[in-house]
């Protein structure tokens, strides 16, 4: 996987950013090839393979995004190091087939996370949000390895396949439910849906903005593959049973998720809710776990990630020279800069799933599925609270493209702004040409 | 090329209206008068032609313009064709118009919108006679609703007076009610007929059963149409109103044409009307009504073309009585002598206002018979033929309704109050000719010295019309002098298997005699009051009693405006204020306010302690495992 | 002989079970940071437990490796667990999660 | 490369080139005002080379999304050729009646504007149902972005409301392709011929009508769902009125006859009675208001919500006159709603004021203003003669055909309509003159140029409307047909 990095730190983002290429060529390149590593641990399958290429091209944007969080910071190694460990932990959570891979990965990635969540020693608000998510990440990781032992004490396996086996044969003892349960329950944390969703929002505003970034694309993206892959590979004999659960769970996310977001007027916090509520739509596309299923949370999880990497990296900007996040600070943006308003409009439209825009396709498909699958009771809440969600995504473009009497000018560089037209371009094709990702699978 | 003539006598008018339409003020007069009254003229001879070869017999000459709306079932084209009826119409229509484009070059010669007026004219000539001309019903409603816009744009010709204005926009929606009848009756037709010719609805039509009830409906409905526009009684206040327009506006559209534009429809659907016997009944009760009620509020109106207006109101209400009881060429006839002796009367009382420099109120007037001879002399041959002294052509058409209403089984009734309401016209025409003409001059000094007779253009039309006024009577002698009727025979072909109404030839002698001697009667009490008396009518603050209650006109414009503008008025304020802010818009509002208050509340679950998380947490799990393994 | 077939499962379930919901407890209504810290430490070795017990009843060596797993990764989470606290200690000068209330809403 | 994409890519291109080009002002106006006469003329040349007998003409398609059936199918019939002519001929009109307002970055106004002639034809000439429903919700962005840059005070919350309002109704219309897309056979497909010929149970129907009926009624809108649609025409700038009352509301209409009566009949016939007599409620309850209105821009808006009633209650009688009067209304309705709304423009931008009651007597020295708003009035009011006519004289026999009492009550409508006219007209116009109209100076040559355009249209609709119901006809045939093949 990648080399160890060492401290040399002019080039050091180059170095990175090449390897992290040279791990997306590879990646591609064994495409639909099927050979597992550590013993059938992991396996590499499309549906692994799709899932990490789009978690290091987070990354990589990630990179591009982030310049300022780590370069003026001295101990740039530690950062870079901890990312690409989290990288690591994530692509452990998309391609394996033995649970006790999937502990490893969740393990690696929450780790590095808690770091990087309280690594901005100075703010006392990152220290919080370290420790909240530290506690509750250390809390749900117990619950979950509880529910791997009860599972791993009825199938006597990790291995995900014998695990199916071991539910297809039917009469399973109370003890497996009870397992299940509590796997649910940690795979909700980390997913971040509603009974479990404390954390998120705290976490997501306390950390510094290119950390938060990168959870809500990175880790929600790795969190989300783990789950449906999960469930989809081994329990899927006993859907009829855990199916409930999630639709009532999903639903109450997807509105209380958006209607948590319509009151506030920190930029970060509300997109921490938008995150929460978007986590409510992929967890529709486990709802639908067959391989439909598959495609649309995949097409969910690239367009997400791609706008909020775009709406974080605005915020990155917008906190750094106005020093607040509050939405007054984006007032008459579209007369000061219109290049950026547009892209920022094209980003927040995405994420509200107006036809145009990838946000728009993946809600649409995701749609079709369930409603294939026969859930349009769902569905109808899914397109209510989509549209409390436009209610809030529409209120910082009023506030960019109204009011045009303020002159507050932010200093844009060529750079950024040619990362911004990426973003939005990523978005346009992805609305427009989603079979390149459909078609795949 | 005759069926060429028949497009060129509406198209003459028609671009007379656009040329001097768009004319600016500083056109020379003679340019325009030349123009309009000149394609007015030439329109009448073309009718003239017309006439007589109809009057030889030759089938109705028709022209067809354009296919205009060809959808479904529906089949309509513009076009044109003039039959008898329809030929009649037009020589009444040029011939009377003509005189008064002369006229009102005289009269509106120092008017500044001197093009716009003649214009307007035109405009209203060409749509009157669309109206006349279609040959399905379509076409002439297109002719009703544009002679209703002319109506508008003349009444309100001066609009820099705001009153002007609410009279003409009054006018218009009035026309508009009754357009709405208009319109549901050819819906009605359509549907039962399958098309909006005349020639197929009144073939189809003539093998119907009598007592049919759509086809009553049907007649109903195009009655609500012409009530709108001959102004009878639930929609005729805006007639009087219309005076607000100039005096030849007046007389062309409130005195002879636009007017009996329902009496016209009605005759043109006579086949439906012979088939309902109770809708004609309800036409002739109503016409019956208006009659006598225009009439008596005529006896106390005291400005002189007011008194006009109710007295063509009541003339109207005769029209329809005589098309109620079946006799349809009867009600032609007196369309053709109403149509003089009124455009008469009116442009007498213009020549007047002229003379007296625009004051109307005939209170102020009096003596004028020196001043203004050829005007006195007209107005009185009007006077005479209205009231229906015998050489004149209101003694033969009206006495005709008279001895037809008479005819009709349970028609007595009707007959009484008609011959009532013949004594009150007579009566309020002497008193407004007395009060005008005879006595002494009540106006003032400058009144007085500005009275002169008006010039040749306003005189010649005016001893025209009165010698139509006075020989029209010869065109439908009644029986009893053997004479040929000669208005019947040529309306033949149109009238359709009309019922016959012969009164006995003693009624018709008894009914000359009385009403001659009623009428003497009549002049000489006239006489004492206003003239050897002068018993000047009272001013109208201190009017008492039931005169007070008739002097306003019964106060019918008042209960028109408490019955339907005020609460439409109202509703429509509370509609705004209230139902459309509270009630529609706050459904919706209080979505949002939902979705606020929603998450202002969601929001505090947001308590950041640590252990409050951890306890959701709990508590989560705990549901799940409730939910999993006690529910499901 | 293997001591689990002769005592059975289910009192190493309840042992486990019992052991892991001190530790959830102990989690909910401590207000000092390090017990909380210790008490997710005794929830993964309730775990421990269960995983040793199960591996013995099923005789296949897979649980005991998952053990090793799981307390190598405790030890690194418990690492960085401390040096949150005492980061949290330098700024709060306590150790009480209840201080950490900034971010709400 | 077939026609109806022609027709679809110039307003893109044109968009492109006023996005680009940043040459001065007058210029760029001008520049705009080419680029729609171009895409005029190429309708025109579509509209004589166009034998509407045969079925949907130049068809083509591109799959853009084969794996899901979806493919970009463009084709044009009798209906949509004429809905594609008015935006053409309405958008030249537009642009050239906001060529000599100063408007703040005009490239992003104009650009703005294209992009929504984009979006109208693409819903007019589009065959496959998610194509549809992409441009449907396209056509709301640039809507929204003009009334919000160039609206007035309260522009934020108003045009969010408008926004969100319409996004609801269309979420839903979503659900109902998605259901339908899904009940077709095999590998599924968006095709508008495969929705035709589903056959759906009745209860089936009636959900899908709903699903659909929400989001052309809010479009139109009719009754109970037009609270956006005031506030939005009287706040928007004139452009966006024009173009959300002129083209806009015509969407929502032309998605019923399209996609409603073909494809659910039976929903509809359940839900015919309950949805005319909406409409009627709207069109006695929209005239109501405008009696009482003082904002004269406002009461327009209530005017073309009572004309637009009609129309939608014609359409649903579903019999041949109903649909041919509302194709002809559509037409009337969209010039002479431009028609009014720039006279109300004109009368602001000159007086400076909207309120009925101040103004007065504008009428005294420039007649030919007062001319041109009499026509434009008159073809309001539905005389004869004038295109306003055609359609209400249908529209109303539809209704009359459907059930007498709805066509006496709906035939109310022509009596308010003279009345709430002829009040404004008399007050702004007439009387004498009030201060801020005395400032009234005559018009400038683009204001003539539109104004007289729109009169003439109006006349010669009125007085030859055949070449335009020859043209709808045979489309109308079939979906009347359609609609009652299934039961």
């Amino acid at each position: 996987m990648l080399a160890e990095i060492f401290s040399f730190k002019k080039i050091l983002p180059v170095l990175v950013f090449f390897g992290l290429a040279t791990a997306l060529y590879f990646n591609f390149n064994d495409w639909s090839t099927y050979h597992s590593y550590f013993y059938n641990m992991t396996t590499i399958d499309n549906f692994s393979i799709v899932f990490s290429s789009l978690l290091i091209g987070a990354v990589i944007m990630w990179l591009l995004m982030a310049g300022s969080y780590y370069r003026d910071e001295n101990k740039i190694t530690d950062h870079l190091a901890i990312i690409c460990f989290a990288l690591v932990g994530g692509i452990l959570m998309t391609s394996y087939t033995n649970l006790m891979m999937l502990f490893v990965g969740i393990e690696t990635i929450s780790i590095s996370m808690y770091v990087l969540a309280a690594s901005d020693k100075v703010s006392l608000r990152s220290n919080e949000a370290g420790l909240k998510y530290f506690l509750m990440g250390a809390f749900a990781t117990g619950l979950l390895l509880f529910g791997i032992a009860l599972i791993y004490g009825c199938t006597a396996s990790f291995d995900l396949g014998v695990i199916a086996g071991y539910v297809s044969a039917g009469n399973l003892p109370q003890m497996f439910y009870v397992g299940l349960i509590l796997i649910l329950s940690g795979m909700f944390f980390k997913a971040g849906v509603i009974p479990f969703h404390w954390w998120t929002p705290d976490v997501y505003q306390g950390a510094p903005t290119a950390i938060t970034a990168f959870m809500a694309t990175v880790v929600k993206a790795a969190a989300f593959a783990s789950f449906f892959r999960l469930f989809q590979m081994s329990f899927a004999g006993v859907a009829g049973w855990w199916i409930e659960i999630l639709i009532i769970v999903s639903a109450v996310t997807m509105i209380f998720g958006n209607l948590m977001a319509v009151s506030q007027t920190s930029l970060k916090r509300l997109f921490a809710y938008s995150s929460i509520a978007h986590a409510g739509y992929m967890l529709m596309a486990i709802i639908a776990c067959n391989d439909m299923g598959a495609r649309s949370l995949i097409l969910y999880a690239y367009a997400y990630s791609a706008a909020s990497i775009g709406a974080f990296a605005f915020l990155i900007i917008l906190i750094n020279q106005l020093q607040t996040d509050h939405q007054d600070a984006l007032k008459g943006l579209a007369y000061s800069n219109p290049l950026l308003a547009i892209f920022l409009a094209v980003i927040l439209i995405s994420l509200a799933g107006i036809p145009p825009t990838a946000g728009f396709f993946a809600k649409y498909y995701l749609f079709t599925t369930l409603i294939s699958q026969g859930y349009v009771g769902l569905v109808i809440i899914a397109v209510l609270s989509s549209l409390i969600g436009v209610y809030f995504y529409l209120r910082p473009i009023i506030f960019m493209f109204q009011h045009s009497n303020v002159e507050t000018k932010l200093k844009i560089s060529q750079s950024s702004l040619a990362f911004f037209a990426l973003v939005t371009l990523i978005i346009v094709i992805l609305g427009f040409m989603p079979q390149l990702i459909i078609e795949i699978i | 090329m005759d069926s060429l003539i028949v497009l060129l006598i509406p198209l003459l008018p028609l671009i007379g209206f656009i040329i001097s339409g768009t004319l600016n003020k500083q056109a020379n007069h003679t340019l325009i008068n030349g123009l309009t009254c000149g394609s007015v003229f030439v329109s009448f001879l073309l009718s003239v032609i017309l006439f007589y070869q109809l009057q030889s017999g030759s089938a109705p000459i028709s022209y067809k313009l354009l296919n205009w709306i060809y959808v479904g079932a529906l089949k309509l084209d513009l076009s044109f064709t003039v039959d008898a009826l329809s030929s009649i119409m037009l020589l009444i229509i040029t011939g009377i118009g003509f005189l008064i484009h002369v006229y009102s070059t005289g009269y509106m010669h120092d008017e500044p919108d001197y093009a716009r007026f003649f214009s307007y004219l035109n405009l209203f000539v060409f749509f009157m006679l669309l109206l006349v001309m279609g040959n399905n019903f379509v076409v002439m409603f297109v002719g009703w609703e544009g002679v209703g816009l002319c109506s508008y744009l003349l009444i309100g010709f001066w609009f820099k007076n705001n009153a002007y204005n609410d009279a003409a926009k009054k006018a218009f929606v009035m026309n508009r009610i009754g357009d709405l009848g208009f319109l549901i009756g050819m819906f009605l037709i359509l549907n039962k007929f399958g098309s909006l010719n005349y020639q197929t609805v009144f073939d189809l039509a003539s093998h119907a059963a009598t007592n049919d009830p759509t086809i009553t409906v049907i007649c109903i409905c195009l009655f609500i149409g012409a009530l709108g526009k001959s102004a009878q009684i639930p929609l005729y206040t805006w007639l009087p109103d219309a005076m607000a327009g100039p005096t030849p506006v007046s007389a062309l559209i409130h005195a002879a044409t636009m007017v009996t534009a329902g009496i016209y429809m009605i005759v043109r659907t006579n086949v439906l009307y012979t088939l309902s016997p109770d809708a004609g009944f309800l036409v002739a009760v109503m016409g019956v009504a208006t009659a006598l009620f225009a009439a008596t509020i005529g006896l106390k109106q005291n400005d002189i073309k007011k008194v006009l207006a109710y007295s063509t109101v009541s003339q109207l209400g005769y029209m329809f009585a005589a098309l109620g009881v079946g006799a349809y060429e009867t009600g032609m006839f007196h369309v053709i002598t109403h149509a003089f002796f009124k455009a008469l009367l009116f442009l007498c009382a213009g020549s007047v206002i002229h003379a007296m420099s625009g004051e109307q109120d005939i209170r102020s007037m009096g003596g004028l018979r020196k001043k203004l001879p050829i005007t006195h002399i007209t107005f009185f041959i009007g006077t005479l033929a209205i009231s229906g002294f015998p050489p004149f052509s209101g003694f033969f058409s009206k006495d005709e309704i008279l001895a037809k209403v008479h005819e009709y089984n349970g028609g007595f009734m009707l007959f009484t109050i008609l011959a009532i309401t013949s004594v009150i016209t007579a009566f309020y025409m002497f008193r407004l000719y007395w009060l005008t003409f005879w006595g002494n001059f009540r106006g003032n000094s400058h009144q007085a010295s500005h009275l002169h007779e008006s010039p040749k253009s306003i005189t010649i039309p005016l001893i025209l019309l009165a010698v139509f006024a006075a020989s029209a009577g010869l065109i439908g002698l009644p029986h009893l002098f053997h004479a040929p009727h000669l208005l019947n025979n040529f309306l033949a072909p149109v009238i359709i298997n009309a019922p016959t109404l012969e009164a006995s030839a003693s009624f018709e002698i008894a009914l000359i005699v009385v009403s001659l001697i009623v009428l003497a009667l009549v002049t000489y009490i006239t006489y004492q009051i206003y003239v050897a008396k002068a018993r000047i009518p009272v001013a109208d603050a201190d009017e008492k009693g039931i005169s007070k209650w008739v002097a306003n006109k019964y106060y019918i414009d008042e209960l028109y405006n408490a019955l339907i503008t005020q609460p439409l008025q109202a509703v429509s304020t509370f509609a705004n204020n209230y139902i459309e802010k509270y009630v529609i818009d706050g459904t919706v509002n209080s979505f949002r306010w939902l979705t606020n208050t929603g998450s202002l509340l969601i929001r505090q679950i947001q308590t950041g302690s640590i252990g409050l998380y951890i306890f959701g947490i709990v508590i989560g799990i705990i549901c799940m495992f409730v939910f999993k393994f006690y529910l499901a | 002989m293997n001591i689990i077939s002769e005592v059975g499962i289910n009192s190493y379930l309840w042992l486990a079970a019992i052991l892991f919901s001190i530790g959830v407890m102990g989690v909910l209504f401590r207000r000092n940071a390090i017990i909380i810290l210790m008490c997710i430490e005794l929830m993964l070795n309730a775990v421990n437990i269960l995983f040793v017990a199960f591996s013995v009843m099923h005789n296949n060596p897979a649980g005991q490796i998952m053990v090793f797993f799981i307390m190598a990764v405790a030890a690194a989470e418990v690492a960085v667990g401390l040096a949150i606290l005492i980061l949290m200690y330098r700024n709060m000068g306590s150790v009480d999660i209840d201080t950490m209330k900034k971010l709400k809403w | 490369m077939s026609e109806s994409l022609l027709l679809l890519m110039l307003p893109l291109a044109s968009m492109l080139i006023v996005a680009v080009y940043n040459g001065d002002k007058g210029l760029l106006s001008k520049g705009a005002v080419a680029a729609s006469l171009i895409s005029l003329l190429a309708s025109v040349y579509v509209l004589l080379t166009f034998n509407s007998t045969v079925g949907f003409q130049s068809v083509s398609s591109y799959n853009w999304i084969p794996s899901l059936g979806i493919n970009l199918s463009f084709g044009l019939d009798g209906l949509s050729i004429l809905l594609v002519m008015l935006t053409n001929f309405l958008t030249p009109l537009i642009i050239l009646a906001t060529v000599n307002r100063e408007i703040k970055n005009q490239r992003a106004f104009y650009a703005l504007i294209f992009l929504m002639q984009f979006a109208l034809i693409g819903v007019f000439t589009t065959l496959d149902a998610f194509v549809f429903y992409v441009f449907w919700e396209l056509a709301l962005i640039p809507i929204y972005f003009i009334c919000l840059m160039w609206g007035g005070k309260y522009s934020g919350a108003i045009t969010l409301k408008f926004f969100i309002y319409t996004l609801t109704g269309s979420l839903f219309m979503l659900t109902g392709i998605i259901y339908l897309y899904l009940q077709t056979p095999g590998s599924h497909t968006f095709a508008l011929q495969s929705f035709y010929t589903l056959d759906l149970t009745a209860q089936e129907q009636s959900y899908l009508f709903w699903a659909f009926f929400l989001a052309f009624a809010i479009k139109i809108p009719i009754w109970p769902l037009h609270t956006w649609q005031p506030d939005t025409y009287t706040d928007a700038p004139t452009a966006g009125t024009m173009l959300l009352s002129g083209i806009m509301l015509k969407m929502g209409i032309y998605g019923i006859m399209r996609w409603m009566l073909p494809v659910m009949p039976l929903g509809i016939m359940q839900w015919q009675n309950l949805v005319l007599v909406l409409c009627i409620i709207g069109v006695l309850y929209a005239s109501c208001l405008a009696l009482v209105q003082n904002d004269f821009k406002r009461l327009v808006a209530y005017a073309s919500m009572a004309h637009v009633g009609l129309i939608a209650a014609g359409v649903f009688t579903t019999n041949i006159y109903g649909l041919q009067g509302a194709t002809i209304q559509m037409l009337a309705h969209g010039i002479n709603a431009v028609g009014l709304f720039y006279i109300v423009d004109i009368i602001q931008s000159k007086t400076g004021t909207r309120q009925i009651n101040e103004l007065g007597g504008i009428a005294h020295n420039n007649r030919l203003f007062s001319i041109l708003f009499v026509i434009v009035l008159l073809g309001t009011v539905a005389l004869p003669l004038t295109n306003g006519f055609v359609g209400e004289f249908l529209l109303l026999n539809g209704i009359f055909n459907y059930n007498i009492w709805f066509a006496a009550f709906a035939g109310l409508t022509i009596i308010l309509g003279a009345v709430y006219m002829l009040r404004s007209y008399k007050s702004i116009m007439l009387g004498d003159i009030a201060s801020p109209s005395s400032k009234f100076e005559t018009l400038q040559y683009n204001e003539k140029i539109v104004l007289s355009v729109v009169a003439i249209a109006i006349i010669a609709m009125g007085i030859c409307p055949q070449y335009f119901i020859n043209l709808a006809q045979p489309a109308l045939e079939n979906i009347f047909q359609l609609s009652h093949l299934h039961n």
